[in-house]
């Protein structure tokens, strides 16, 4: 057994289950819609990855979920978001089309970025997507600087940006958060702590116990959450958004989770053992959503025919980007300057 | 004709785009209350206020990603990097992220942002305060080079960068600061294009290309060579290196036959050696003897003074560099 | 003779060295536990415990001054960087620091460390996961450039690397860890010198200098155009671009009075130029036509197979560029 | 006014004066000595720069001689140091010969590093100097790896690296901390909180109010105290050492200074009154000293024997240096690589 210690998603400090309102149960079944179709496009990719047809680095963020729809649902769509190579989820969640994100993932002309940017680095500016980013911290100061330019103009937009637990020893963080804070930045910090940053649990590398009591010492407003539950999450980011509008700065949150997949494909993941992923099933994202609905009275028929619709949805979405183009070979040679 | 020194001209380009475009702002440590350590941003807090010239701490990653940021969603940046060799803390937003962004997004996102400051030898700052990096920022695709010598060309170069949709390197070399040159009046706007290079001295014997504060070294040199040896050096100011203007270099390498690069960042996989490179590909008939460089010689910068003339690539080595290259025998 | 991968050549210098010298340590992510995400650092901490096989959190500018500081007390760190584009966050460490530590003490303190780790294109990994930096590093005078392109280079130029007193950036690239070669029996002690260049292959009509994983490419694109061309290329593999075996590649081109440099690291102000330069510089005369180079294209890797394909300077663009090199008409 | 904070040196939180042993008579008086030495060979170095024998930057501590003096005392010569290019009050104290080292300061032959490094890189391995720096921040890993490799030889020494209060931000503090802590290293951090960096009062941009507060958030020991009082700079000093020794893992110790003369020569201290300077001036390490050792019965004459005796050795040091020759042209191109 290796050395980490896992923590069960519900025994989490600050925000518990019992403690927000509940959502209309139709926006919940929305929700549980959107991360199941996240769940299956990442199931493909992994798939895609696995036979070969995926090069480089392929991270999916299963059991993560909760943290992107969460957030989705509680920010603007004008609002800046940057996110790591682990992204997936997050651009699905607000809004990006599953055709052109696969194709991306691919390498084809209809990948939203032509095929270049790939896996790592997701975006589309016309839903606030500012970037995925394959070097951990650098999307922090950067989300600052959105949130900078957006206190500048005072035109009311906030930033959020998403890191795991392995990136808060990245220099950049320390000075994005003083920054942030001295400076009143409407930004909302969102550690996705999955408790291991690659092969390496957290607790091997930080001399922190509890990360969300850390950045406290800048004086900034932080809270430690179940990421798992999407509730809890939409609540925290709601909040903390409100928050930023206001004028009232940065908050930091902390939503526990676990990836259920390897870091990335063909990740040997002998880090941990089976039982350890078998323990966290039962409090993952889909699964803690889905007691939910059938506690407040969906049936589980309607979840089912939801789960259908996406899995042809999602099917036709990998056949589309499969049957896509490669860019032109000319393509190679455009973009490295912006013209205008 | 008024005349200005080099300092008061970046500060009037600032000054006058702060004015003109609302999404232009200035990061940096030191700039806004003290006015810079150079006092190049002397005086633009009064008018601007500390939302658009932020005192940082020394946090040079962190604010040089917000200002990529910032530039993403369409604001205009200019960050001041105190020295020049502290690009090397703040390596990964300059590189990875800015100068990248705009070809790994397929040209979704663009990085309107400008770095600025100064660097280069002369003044015994050692090591850790002298290098010249024009040659290292050549080497990432994604991000244009400006290296103006002149008051003129800094202000027009510089308003130029600002309003370029890429990130643009601006570097004012240390020796400059408080040289002087002639200028349009205060309220005649023009401007310099990136990446037109401009012939400084007519000549017909060889060609000199160069820029920033070798350019006034090459100048001084291209002088005493006429009056000492006779020979007639034409000297091209380059303006920026990337992009790169070779093709004024190949009108004069056309009339002269001898080309000699010259610049102050490491000779080693400088842009003296690609330069060279260049015409080799391109235009090798236009050369009667071979093309030669000569950059800063291989070691860091010593406080000492008297070590610090030895390497620097100055009047007296350009001098010798220059009588080696018109030595070299022709081709034919 | 038996065969080894690559990745078991360094793993065995590695361990090799650990076991004669207590002062060598290694210091990365994931590379104690896991035994490194490309597993050349396998079962080392197993042996050595994980006071000499230390896992780090994500902190290259941290554990790389650590390695700084250990190196001048007289340890030798070997750091591994995951991919070599990180670099860029730790890069003051490396070159304000480690590079010029030497030079800026008069001598007073050396920094024997090694640092090492995988770069290059052709595995999809996008913009910010395969860059190759050889030319970069170049640019510091101070820090020594090995890239060997065999296993027997690899492990007999490691172990020099560790042994040196200066720092060592020792590059592997990503796509020659699967690839095998002779190797003398496990327990015959060798190794190769840095700064020495090998012929890998004879030719008569040019000289291809190259090295790292574009030397596989290079001896491919020979045999081919040998067989479809009929032209005889001979191979120098640099195996060390700092210091930079000129004279190797002078004996050659006096044989074949032709040249072509290839790198896969960014070609504008790249170790291709730089080889030019060298030659018109000290060696103009044995060259009976223009001198060459073929680098990485101007822009950064995309994912996209078929475009990372295009702009590499592998096989296809290689063989291109050397019938470039050989229709291009002598000087006399 | 610019918005600085000037807090009196006496008005620290952790330690005070009265909480540690006095130090025998004798010893306070070589401090002080010492301590004064510093002080001539730094306004000598003042007035060279002024008339432009010296380039460059030039960074005096006057007014920081506390710490250096406090320091040196409490450590073993095999203890490594790191410092900041504000290092020449380290390096003396440590034993530096100041015609060397002015030399040094001059470009000349007869510099330690043969006039290459000069007032940035001060340098001595015979005395554990290890090195100042001229880039914030990058002198703290350095030491933290010099702990490192004391911890992996198991020799007993320790490290002790010192920075400013603007460096506290760069975010290499951040990381090193972490792993110093994580790993339990033989060092002292020690801040010379001076309340500026360069022209910038630290209030205007840290976020934290009080730093010393700050680096518990990783778990680390932390003071603050007069770095005025060489008493409390020894026994704090002391004290983390022999934890450091012990096994104990690092200490944080700030100790709160004031630079009396400019951040660099050439300063225009446009950013500060003359009316904050005077009073700091009766806080002063030499004041606070003197005052210390005529209370406990030393003469005035006996100071002023000891200050004419140092003046005499300053004045001979800076003859020296100005005498010394320029380094050989040679010497540009040697020591880029290291030969064995
Ligand atoms: C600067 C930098 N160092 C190292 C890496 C390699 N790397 C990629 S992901 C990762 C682990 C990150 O862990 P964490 O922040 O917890 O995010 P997670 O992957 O768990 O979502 C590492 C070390 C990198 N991409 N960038
Ligand atoms: C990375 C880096 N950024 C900026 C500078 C320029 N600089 C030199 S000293 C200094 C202020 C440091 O203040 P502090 O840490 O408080 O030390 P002090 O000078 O007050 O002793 C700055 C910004 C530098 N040398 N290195
Ligand atoms: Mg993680
Ligand atoms: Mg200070």
């Amino acid at each position: 057994m290796p050395e980490s210690a896992v923590k069960a998603s519900s025994a989490v400090a600050e925000i518990t289950v019992d403690s927000v309102p509940q959502l209309p149960v139709d926006q919940l079944q929305n929700m549980y819609r959107m991360m199941y179709r996240i769940r299956r496009v990442e199931e493909s990719l992994l798939e895609l990855a696995e036979s070969g047809k995926i090069g480089g680095a392929m991270h999916t963020a299963i059991g993560h979920e909760g943290s992107a729809v969460g957030m989705a649902d509680a920010l603007q769509r004008e609002d800046y978001l940057t996110c790591t190579y682990r992204g997936h989820h997050h651009s699905l969640a607000r809004g990006m089309d599953a055709k052109r994100a696969i194709a991306e993932v691919l390498g084809r002309a209809d990948g939203f970025a032509k095929g270049k940017g790939g896996s790592m680095h997701f975006i589309d500016p016309s839903l606030g997507l500012m970037g995925a980013n394959g070097i951990v911290g650098a999307q922090v100061p950067q989300a600052a600087g959105m949130a900078l330019a957006s206190k500048i103009r005072g035109d009311g937009r906030i930033a959020i940006t998403f890191f795991g637990d392995g990136a808060m020893y990245q220099g950049v963080m320390h000075e994005t958060f003083n920054m942030a804070q001295k400076w009143s930045l409407p930004i909302i910090f969102y550690c996705e702590n999955n408790r291991y940053s690659e092969m390496t649990p957290i607790t091997r590398t930080s001399s922190v116990e509890e990360m969300y009591t850390f950045v406290r010492a800048y004086g900034m407003r932080s809270v430690q959450i179940d990421g798992n539950d999407v509730e809890v999450v939409y609540h925290t980011v709601k909040e903390a958004a409100e928050r930023a509008r206001a004028g009232e700065g940065p908050t930091y949150i902390e939503g526990i989770t676990y990836r259920l997949a390897g870091h990335m494909a063909g990740d040997l993941e002998t880090y941990r053992s089976e039982e350890e992923i078998e323990e966290q099933r039962g409090y993952e994202p889909l699964v803690v959503l889905k007691n939910k609905l059938l506690d407040r009275g969906v049936s589980e028929e309607t979840l089912q025919v939801i789960r259908q619709e996406v899995d042809a949805e999602v099917e036709e979405a990998v056949e589309f980007a499969q049957n896509s183009p490669w860019p032109d070979d000319a393509e190679a040679y455009t973009d490295v300057y912006a013209l205008a | 004709m008024r005349k200005t020194t080099y300092i008061q001209a970046i500060n009037e380009a600032l000054r006058e785009e702060m004015r003109d475009d609302e999404s232009v702002f200035m990061i940096g440590e030191d700039i806004g209350h003290y006015g810079g350590l150079f006092r190049v941003t002397r005086k633009l807090m009064d008018e601007f206020g500390p939302n658009r010239v932020i005192d940082t701490p020394i946090s040079e990653q962190g604010f040089m990603g917000m200002a990529v940021g910032a530039a993403m969603t369409g604001m205009r940046p200019i960050v001041e990097l105190m020295y020049m060799d502290f690009f090397l803390v703040c390596a990964d937003q300059i590189f990875n992220q800015g100068a990248k962004m705009n070809y790994m997004t397929g040209g979704v996102v663009n990085v309107p942002m400008v770095i600025r400051g100064q660097h280069g030898g002369g003044k015994r700052y050692g090591s850790q305060h002298s290098q010249c990096v024009e040659s290292t920022f050549a080497q990432f695709p994604g991000i244009k080079v400006v290296v103006p010598a002149t008051p003129y060309d800094a202000k027009g170069l510089l308003i130029s960068a600002v309003r370029d949709p890429n990130p643009v390197l601006f570097l004012e070399h240390k020796m400059l600061y408080f040289t002087r040159g002639e200028m349009p009046d205060a309220d005649e706007p023009y401007t310099v294009p990136i990446g037109v290079a401009d012939v400084k001295r007519e000549g017909s014997d060889m060609t000199l290309a160069t820029f920033s504060y070798c350019l006034l070294q090459a100048l001084e040199a291209a002088e005493e060579l006429e009056a000492e040896h006779g020979i007639s050096v034409e000297v091209v100011d380059l303006r920026s290196i990337v992009p790169l203007d070779m093709e004024t270099i190949y009108a004069s390498v056309a009339k002269t036959g001898r080309l000699l690069a010259v610049h102050e960042s490491q000779s080693n996989c400088g842009i003296g050696a690609e330069i060279v490179a260049r015409i080799y590909e391109e235009a090798p008939h236009l050369l009667t003897a071979p093309a030669r460089r000569l950059g800063m010689a291989p070691a860091s910068i010593p406080v000492s003074g008297p070590l610090e003339e030895v390497l620097l690539p100055w009047k007296k080595n350009i001098k010798a560099a220059v009588l080696e290259t018109m030595r070299t025998p022709t081709f034919a």
